[in-house]
């Protein structure tokens, strides 16, 4: 079983990004493989507490808590975040928030590293 | 003692996106990441501009006059300070009408020494294959 | 209809431009459609710049994107983001942001 | 004087979009002319209040609340709003939440419009 | 009495950008309208799909079961419900290979009566002119 | 190198795919980009049906938008998120969203 590092930089809502970046962890961690998710600029999205959920929108609060129950790492990146008026007080419970050295520092010893930039 | 490279390629102008500046933030964060490591171990960061990408490295931005943020090129100058590998693919700044004269080579007013590396684009897929891991901007 | 069109990106993504055939149009070059006015892509300008439409590009996005707008194509008009509003206002009836 | 109302549907940081919005808005006033500003999907970034000011991203809070002192209106799509975690707890101060409908009410007596789509 | 006609001009592809969706949810909105208005005013809404934009109409969308959100398929057919005119760009259908017999056409099962017009590009120029403002998506 | 692409986009806004020439190449359709497995543009098929890489695309993200899995080009080989997690460990070392 190996190691996946998934870096997000893209939106939450209307871009798909987010949601295929948290079905692929899910699948990987279904395999048996750790999962590293890290999310940059407008991805840190996904770290905002209380998302209302709407059937119109995408809504990845509760896939989220289901997949860190079963190890899912999730780091937001700070400053992308706090540039978006995100702060530590709103931050969904269990997502942490590092400076993007993290994210680098997750690659080091990950086997595959899947980039989400494209936007 | 290990390291681990990544190579960012960076395919789309500015300010459409932040990504490309995302990109160099988070290279330019290389020279922080062994708070995360052990001893002796670390990550190197080379970067790349290619395609519509090296429209990024335009000189003279005024971002910052007229928008009140930083350019995509002050990025790339701190990149320079920071002695990242800067790579620029010659192929398409012909493409896009572009020499040496118009585009950042260096940060030396910042106290920077290294310059921009424009190379013909079989440089950049060596580098490409030189990586462990490739993060595409 | 009098119809001015902002176009906002380098690489299009969609077919619109061409098919819009109003009694008038002004094409505005912002945010990244501003590399139109100047990049010259394997040595030959935007084909936006063949259009018969009257073209402006913004001063502020330009300078943004370090091009001089000085450089312009001849056959562009730089324009403030004052100049736009008379535009909007006085040329035009309908705006298409595509 | 007319009236010009702008729809901005993009998001705040990175893509210039509600930079853009904010600059004609501003040079709109200054002109005499009474302009309304909607903003929806990811647009609705605009609202959301403390955001930090970093000199890498765009800080839109102060120039924004300037221009609400001169008389622009601005508000935001609460569904949109809410789907993203942004609640009338968190919202700029001045800045109006309605659903859609408030844009379509704010075209009637429009003299133009400028909708600000493409993402 | 006055009336405000906009017209919606759907020129992408979906689920990239809620900008589809978006476009079907606001000129929705125009039943609702009438709290803003004096009496008897109104503000109505055409929506139309061009290019790329076509591939919105594609029937059978599973995005519910496999991204629990609502598909672009169910706002067209919302919007059908509400009776809005929907026209789709017969030239843009047939230039990415597709007839009726593949779009979303009507509402039926859910009790509207109004169906999609499929037309000549020509009709949504047509329409354009006629419209005060127009807010392409 | 051994390296998966994934492509995400109806509309590439990058020309970087068919300048990528590893020893072994997958495309992997995803998003948007499963157009590219099924619709005709002018009665042609996508050029990226053309390349030698090994072609896949997601299923969810078909039916997402309406194709029918059973639907698709021949040279594409329909897959889930699972596989393509083992197409990622087993098959390639190296990954490029583009």
């Amino acid at each position: 079983m190996g190691k996946l590092t998934i870096g997000c930089f893209a939106s939450l809502v209307g871009s798909t990004n987010l949601d295929f970046a948290v079905k692929l962890a899910g699948a990987a961690l279904d395999k048996g493989h750790k999962v590293d998710l890290w999310v940059s600029g407008n991805g840190t999205m996904l770290s905002l507490q209380e998302q209302r959920a709407f059937k119109d929108y995408s809504y990845l609060e509760k896939p989220v808590k289901e997949l860190m129950e079963k190890g899912l790492n999730v780091t937001a990146c700070e400053a992308c975040a706090e540039a978006r008026g995100y702060h530590d007080s709103n931050t969904l419970e269990g997502v942490k928030r590092f400076s993007m050295d993290w994210y680098l520092g997750s690659t080091f010893d990950a086997d595959r590293v899947l980039h989400i930039g494209g936007e | 003692m290990a390291t681990t490279k990544l190579g960012f390629i960076v395919q789309r102008p500015g300010y459409k996106s932040e990504n490309p500046k995302l990109a160099l933030t988070h290279a330019i964060a290389s020279q922080s990441v062994e708070i995360y490591l052990d001893d002796d171990d670390e990550v190197t960061c080379d970067v790349a501009f290619v395609g519509e990408g090296v429209l990024n490295c335009i000189k003279d931005q005024k971002a910052l006059d007229n928008y009140q943020f930083n350019s995509t090129e002050s990025h790339v100058k701190m990149g320079l300070l920071c002695d990242l590998n800067i790579f620029i693919c010659r192929e398409d700044l012909e493409k896009y009408g572009m020499s040496e004269s118009d585009i950042v080579l260096n940060a030396e007013e910042m106290g920077g020494d290294m310059d921009v590396k424009v190379v013909p684009y079989e440089e950049i897929t060596k580098m490409m294959e030189e990586m462990k891991h490739l993060l595409f901007f | 209809m009098k119809l001015a069109v902002f176009v906002s990106d380098y690489r299009m993504t969609v077919d619109t431009l061409e098919r819009l055939k109003p009694e008038k149009m002004g094409i505005i070059l912002v945010q990244n459609g501003v590399y139109h006015a100047s990049v010259k892509e394997n040595g030959n300008a935007s084909s936006i710049l063949d259009s018969s439409a009257d073209l402006y590009a913004l001063k502020e996005d330009l300078e943004t994107r370090g091009i001089d707008p000085a450089n312009v194509d001849s056959k562009v008009k730089v324009v403030t983001f004052g100049d736009v509003v008379d535009l909007m206002f006085n040329d035009y009836e309908k705006t298409a942001w595509l």
